[in-house]
């Protein structure tokens, strides 16, 4: 058996989909940017998988996924903090329930 | 010719009605009054020495060497240009009818200013009823004198509009208004009928003037040969389409419902419009475009049918009316239709076209006995303040002059010699002998039914009974009043000794009038066995009258409804017109055309709230539409490019 | 046998990977959700590690798993009581993410097994690439490398410090 | 020229001086107010009448060119949009006409409240457009101020109008605007087909008709667009339903200039844009129009009715009136188009007379109800004179203007050698008699007969500013009855096929 770049794929895409299947699907806002996590983090993988595999020489798949990182890290906490201040304003974080600026 | 003296003629009305209309309240009705009946003598006097300069001058523009009348226009100003042939001319025409037609107009319409200055005596609104008299003497005026067909339908118009101010005179008086609105409205239809026989005519002929279509008839419409519609040549249906817009103003069947009702106006307006003038423009119209009618013969048969048709509803319901001025009404219209028949059996290969004649002649001698009659008839209702005969009776001692002025009305309208009526009527007999029998012996028989109605009529009102007439004793009316009934009562006995037919004919020619003793001693053994049968039933109250009607109970009735024409009219207008055309257009309207407009902002309404709802701001809705979306293009794209 | 090692390793973290990213999205306690993301995390990085991009795998556990993670837990146990459970989902919106789920696993997949013909691409070996060279790659101008967005994420980190504060500050 | 400017440039400096004027004015100070629109429409209308008359002048002096006073300042240069005027007898006539109806409106609204202010501003802003339309030869600048003229509509009706205001004001806005947009594909089609490949594109009328270069194709499309597009401005079937929502609603002096001037802007736009620029497609496709045109005629005689409004009626009837309108240009000949541009002339003064008078009855009865009034004639005689006199104008009395405009048309289609041309003119013709029954009813029910309502008895007669506004208009109407071949003569010089190509069509 070989180690194909077939089984850093699929665990991705797995991964990606239950981030797809858990942002549509959960109320909280919290658990919707935890799955928002998760389809950042499978599509990092596929940046480093594609480059170590097919481009072995060359390394920007790799600094890619270092700046992504940052970058979400960097999103991850300025959407963390709105939600905690709309939780001070709506004593709620469920979507479905903040809809004040709808229309 | 001096243009002056026609153009005064014209104008002095006119004058008078923006005068008295624009600053008649604030003159007295005296001053007002005066002021119109003084305008109407100027232009009476200037009207007859028009006349008597076109009869009598000799002048080459009126008479050429062979002795034929000629038509001069005076004046004929462009008024409104609309091709380069298609003009409508303001002017003057003279020739035989239209100078005929000046002396009666005037005559009459002076007659009934003074008239009217005793009648409307006190009567709100004086100044703007002489306002009202001026603007219809200045449109008959114009009327008569039309040099073309347009300058026609424009005074015919203004007549119109005149008549409907003058019988809805008393605008509180519902009765009165609806009247007037009926009036204009039959008359209006009618003139559509004309309008469009004038733009048929006119768009084969190229022109409106008269002079120029009646000419050369056959020329000028040659272009309407072989042009048929529906059936008739073109030319006809111009012609009959002309014919129903002197229907309208001439109350021939089926259109005549207005008039009777018309007689809600004041009573010397019904004199000057409504007897002696404004319903005889049919007539007039006609016999101006008389020429044209010879060329079409069948034309002029649906003329007579018309007419003939006409004056024997007219006297058959003349003989069951109550209200003397709706009897006069009816009188009025069968008259007409005498004349009207007249000219429909006139020929030109007999006599010099004797109908034409005869119309003419009995136009002028009718119009001065039937405004002596309407005349009676308001010194009557001025007396006795009812239109009713049933309340009049024995008023030949209260009323000489009256009584008398009547009686020789009534013998004139019968046809009794020496009498106007006598003269002129038995010429259309003559003529409608001569076109065909049956038209001879119908107008005989209707001849002999008028005789009957007038007297029955005469006898009510100055015979038949003594009501008690209370404190009121009926009695003449002032002077105003009985002088135009004098005048009148001699016109209408000397009348039918002018020699008519040196003066108008159809082609200008002389005709020596000579009475055709056969038709005449008919028409008078008629008339005076009429008479006879009208002395016997109504001289003195007897139960003759009821055991008549009762004996006749259905035609009765049915001629006292007039033969349901105005149930008729009702229904086709309130039923047909107004419940099947006008309701439902108006809802298709508001709930077809307008609902359809609605329903597109409706359903933009209804569109947007619904895209509205995509638009949630459910983040993880759009991830989802998203997302679908991506997924089916990227599908497409892998099924179908790659 | 290290590629029998490798292997299991392999197997190991894809196992990790699937399970861990299925309970993250399904548990209906949304501690347990951050928790089973770390394990996620860990995962992925793992993979990384494997893949010889060691300095990788130590940003993804030091920032991902050091840092976003417990952001994560510390709001949640701000902004939720303990025992607090999520609500049953509405089946509509369960059916509508599993279509989205299901539907981008079947294009996808499809996708990459019926046309991708790098799928079989063996692991080859990777040039030398120590610290050094990435700090220089980090911080140079020239060509493949990345001083510009270095900077640019570093004013954006500090953005993000700026507003963060500002938006979770107490007025 | 006059003071070293164009003269047509003034009917648009006039009504902005105005405007500036009024927002120098007090918020309620009526005297100012009122001083302002009363001097500044006398200027317009003393202006108009020196305009007719330098016209008239022009013309005997031998002026042959189809446009007179052209000038042309281009203010936008990529597209080449040009402030281009120029006038000709039929523009002169319109701008007569708008200028005395601002006048009469003017007068009209001596009392409006609230915001008298800002009803003046609103109100003169409409007749900028108006008169910008007007003089205008350069389709976008004409669209533009045709816009310009549409839109205050909307807040005069929706703040000053009564009844179901904001949804009338609402409704002939969005209608308006729905034609506009078809206008305004037009315009553009036209003006990217303008010229022959290769050559400046230009938005000038007289230009575009000169070159004549709109491919036959491109016409058949362009015609119904911009001909729809007028044609809903002047009420055309089934695009007509604004009318009465909006004239009913509308405050008297909007519904006087309305009725009066606006709906002429689209007989107006049709001959000088659709049949102008597009004689052959006008030619091809007259008969479909003559179809809807003429059924408006009929139609909205049939409506009017039975309608109990007055205003409505008088709306329906502007339905009808204006159908005749555009039955007429679609004619193609001389004369009666000439007859169409006599009965935008007749119509527009007086259906605003009508107007005025309904308003002025309404300030008093409030109520607009014939079933609730009656024998107005003894109360304020007057205003019941002019109403009956407005009435007989609009039947077609002679000796007042709308009958020679209807014989001018009517004569005219006849003269059309097709006799589908000839039979739909019977149809309209009809109309005289239908007008009749709908006037004659309104009057007799109105006017005469006994008083209806015993309050009504208390009321008094026009004051002299209504009496003002009335008397103005009764002389024009009238001026135009009885003298005719002035206004005939003056508006036929451009129906001269050699100018009008599209009559030169027909055969």
């Amino acid at each position: 058996m070989e180690l194909t770049m077939l089984y850093y794929i699929i665990p991705s895409l797995i991964m990606f989909c239950c981030g797809v299947y858990g942002f549509i699907t959960r109320k909280n806002m919290i658990a919707i940017l935890i799955s928002l996590e998760l389809m950042l983090n499978a599509v990092d993988i596929n940046f480093v998988v594609f480059n170590r595999f097919l481009f072995p020489g060359q390394m920007e798949g790799m600094f890619f996924t270092l700046f992504a990182i940052a970058i979400a890290a960097a999103e991850t906490a300025l959407a963390i903090a709105i939600i905690i201040n709309l939780f001070r304003v709506a004593k709620n974080i469920d979507v479905e329930d903040v809809n004040e600026m709808k229309f | 010719m001096d243009i002056t003296m026609p153009l005064m003629i014209l104008a002095i009305p006119l004058g008078m009605f923006l005068l008295l209309g624009l600053f008649g309240n604030k003159m007295s009705h005296k001053l007002a009054g005066w002021l119109g009946t003084l305008g109407m003598g100027t232009a009476l006097v200037l009207a007859y020495t028009t006349a008597y300069q076109y009869f009598f001058s000799g002048s080459e523009l009126f008479i050429n060497a062979a002795g034929e009348r000629l038509q001069h226009a005076v004046f004929d100003y462009t008024w409104l240009e609309f091709t380069e042939k298609l003009i409508i001319k303001l002017g003057f025409l003279l020739d035989p009818i239209s100078a005929m037609m000046l002396v009666v107009i005037t005559t009459i319409s002076f007659m009934v200013h003074l008239y009217s200055l005793g009648y409307m005596h006190g009567e709100k609104g004086f100044q703007r009823y002489y306002a009202f008299l001026s603007l219809f003497s200045f449109s008959m005026l114009g009327l008569v004198v039309a040099t073309n067909i347009f300058q026609m339908y424009i005074f015919w118009e203004l007549v119109g509009a005149s008549s409907y101010l003058l019988i809805g005179f008393y605008y509180t008086k519902p009765s009165a208004v609806a009247a007037s609105k009926k009036a204009f409205i039959v008359t209006r239809f009618a003139d559509l009928g004309f309008l469009i026989g004038i733009l048929i005519l006119s768009f084969y002929s190229s022109t409106f003037d008269f002079v120029t279509m009646t000419s050369n008839p056959q020329s000028v419409f040659a272009s309407t040969a072989g042009t048929m519609f529906m059936g008739g040549s073109v030319l006809t249906w111009g012609l009959v389409l002309i014919f129903m817009g002197g229907m309208g103003k001439s109350a021939m069947m089926p259109l005549h419902i207005w008039l009777p009702d018309a007689m809600e106006g004041p009573t010397p307006v019904s004199a000057l419009i409504h007897a002696a003038t404004m319903v005889v423009a049919g007539v007039f119209l006609v016999a101006r475009m008389f020429p044209v009618y010879i060329v079409q013969e069948s034309a002029l048969e649906i003329v007579t049918v018309v007419g003939a048709l006409t004056a024997l509803y007219a006297a058959i319901v003349a003989c069951t009316q109550i209200d003397i001025k709706r009897v006069l009404a009816f009188s009025t219209i069968s008259q007409i239709a005498f004349m009207v028949v007249s000219l429909g059996v006139a020929r030109p290969d007999f006599h010099e076209g004797l109908g034409y004649m005869a119309s003419m002649f009995h136009l002028f001698t009718h119009a001065m006995f039937k405004a002596l009659l309407f005349l009676g008839a308001g010194a009557l209702i001025h007396a006795v303040h009812s239109n009713d005969y049933t309340a009049m009776g024995g008023l030949r001692k209260y009323m000489p002059i009256t009584h008398i002025s009547f009686l020789i009305g009534c013998l004139a309208i019968a046809g009794i010699p020496p009498f106007a009526g006598f003269f002129s009527k038995d010429e259309i007999l003559t003529a409608a002998f001569n076109n065909s029998p049956l038209w001879g012996i119908w107008m005989t028989g209707v001849a002999g039914l008028t005789a009957f109605y007038m007297f029955r009529l005469y006898y009510r009102i100055f015979w038949w009974n003594n009501p008690d007439y209370g404190h009121h004793t009926p009695h003449d009316g002032p002077w105003t009043m009985s002088l135009p009934l004098i005048i009148l009562a001699t016109i209408s006995c000397v009348a039918g000794f002018i020699p008519f037919g040196e003066f108008v004919t159809w082609n200008g020619h002389e005709y020596i009038i000579h009475l055709d003793w056969t038709v005449a001693t008919t028409s008078i053994v008629v008339a005076v066995c009429a008479i006879a049968l009208a002395t016997v039933m109504y001289r003195k109250e007897n139960a003759i009258p009821t055991r008549m009607k009762n004996a006749m109970k259905g035609l009765w009735t049915a001629a006292y409804n007039r033969f349901y024409f105005d149930e008729l009219y009702i229904f086709i207008t309130h039923k047909i017109i107004f419940n099947l055309v006008s309701r439902p257009i108006a809802w298709f309207d508001r709930h077809i055309i307008d609902g359809t407009m609605d329903s597109f902002a409706t359903m933009t309404n209804y569109a947007s709230e619904k895209i509205k709802g995509l638009q949630s701001g459910s983040v993880q809705q759009y991830v989802w539409v998203y997302l679908v979306g991506a997924l089916l293009l990227a599908g497409a794209v892998i099924v179908f490019v790659i | 046998m290290e590629l029998v090692g490798s292997i299991i390793m392999l197997g190991i973290i894809v196992l990790s990977i699937i399970v861990f990213s299925v309970l993250t999205v399904t548990t209906r306690k949304i501690l347990r959700s951050a928790t089973y993301l770390l394990f996620t995390l860990f995962a992925t990085a793992g993979i990384y590690f494997q893949l010889d991009y060691e300095f990788l795998g130590a940003v993804q556990i030091a920032v991902y798993a050091g840092g976003i993670v417990v952001l994560f837990v510390f709001s949640i146990l701000l902004t939720s009581r303990p025992g607090d459970n999520s609500a049953k989902l509405t089946s509509k919106k369960h059916v509508l993410g599993l279509i989205a789920a299901v539907g981008t696993l079947v294009v996808a997949g499809y996708a990459l097994f019926s046309r991708c013909t790098a799928l079989c691409t063996k692991l080859s070996p990777m040039k030398d690439y120590t610290m050094d060279n990435l700090g220089t790659d980090l911080l140079g101008s020239g060509a493949g490398q990345y001083l510009l967005p270095f900077e640019a994420i570093s004013v954006l980190l500090l953005a993000c410090i700026i507003g963060g504060i500002v938006v979770a500050r107490k007025r | 020229m006059l003071f070293g400017l164009n003269i047509l440039l003034y009917f648009v400096i006039i009504p902005v001086l105005m405007l500036l004027g009024l927002f120098l004015c007090q918020k309620d100070n009526m005297k100012q107010i009122r001083t302002v629109a009363v001097v500044g429409s006398t200027l317009l209308v003393a202006l108009s009448v020196y305009l007719l008359v330098d016209y008239l002048a022009l013309r005997a002096a031998g002026e042959t060119a189809q446009m007179l006073y052209t000038d042309s300042w281009c203010w936008f240069e990529n597209l080449n949009i040009n402030l281009a005027v120029g006038v000709d007898g039929i523009s002169v006539a319109m701008i007569l006409l708008s200028a005395i109806i601002v006048f009469a409106g003017s007068f009209a609204s001596w009392k409006i409240n609230p915001l008298p202010k800002d009803f003046f501003l609103w109100l003169i802003l409409l007749s900028t457009g108006v008169f910008g339309f007007f003089i205008s030869i350069d389709l976008f600048t004409m669209f533009m101020f045709y816009e310009v003229a549409l839109i205050p509509m909307y807040l005069l009706i929706g703040l000053w109008g009564t009844g179901r205001k904001e949804y009338s004001a609402m409704k002939l806005t969005l209608m308006l605007m729905g034609g506009s947009a078809f206008l305004m594909l037009g315009l553009i089609g036209i003006y990217f087909h303008s010229v022959p490949e290769g050559q400046q594109l230009t938005w000038n009328i007289v230009e575009i008709a000169e070159k004549g270069a709109i491919p036959h194709d491109w016409q058949l499309f362009l015609f119904p667009m911009t001909f729809v597009g007028f044609g809903v401005l002047g009420a055309m079937f089934p695009f007509h339903t604004w009318s009465p929502d909006g004239h009913a609603s509308a405050p008297t002096a909007v519904s006087m200039l309305h009725a009066g001037v606006l709906m002429k802007l689209g007989g107006y736009g049709c001959f000088r844009v659709s049949m102008y620029l597009m004689p052959e497609a006008a030619n091809e496709l007259a008969w479909i129009f003559l179809i809807l045109t003429g059924i408006s005629v009929v139609y909205g005689a049939f409506s009017a009715c039975v309608q109990t409004d007055l205003k409505y009626i008088n709306a329906y009837s502007s339905v009808s009136h204006c159908g005749l309108v555009l039955f007429a240009i679609l004619m193609l000949n001389t004369t009666a188009m000439t007859g169409a541009i006599m009965q935008m002339l007749s119509h527009g003064l007086m259906t605003a007379l009508f107007f005025a008078l309904i308003g002025m009855i309404y300030g008093r009865t409030h109520t607009r109800d014939i079933r609730e009034m009656g024998g107005l004639m003894k109360i304020m005689p007057f205003l019941a004179v002019c109403y009956v006199i407005a009435g007989m104008a609009s039947l077609g009395l002679p000796g007042l203007s709308g009958f020679v405009a209807e014989m001018t048309i009517f004569v005219g289609s006849f003269q059309h050698t097709d006799m589908f041309h000839r039979v739909f003119t019977i149809v309209a013709c009809c109309s005289i008699v239908i007008t009749a029954v709908y006037i004659l009813r309104v009057v007799g029910k109105l006017l005469f007969g006994p008083v209806q309502d015993e309050h009504h008895l208390k009321l008094t007669d026009a004051t002299w500013w209504e009496r003002f506004s009335a008397i103005t208009l009764i002389v024009c109407v009238a001026a135009i009855g009885c003298f005719p071949n002035f206004f005939s003569d003056l508006i036929k010089f451009t129906f001269d096929p050699e100018f009008f190509t599209v009559l030169g069509l027909i055969k």
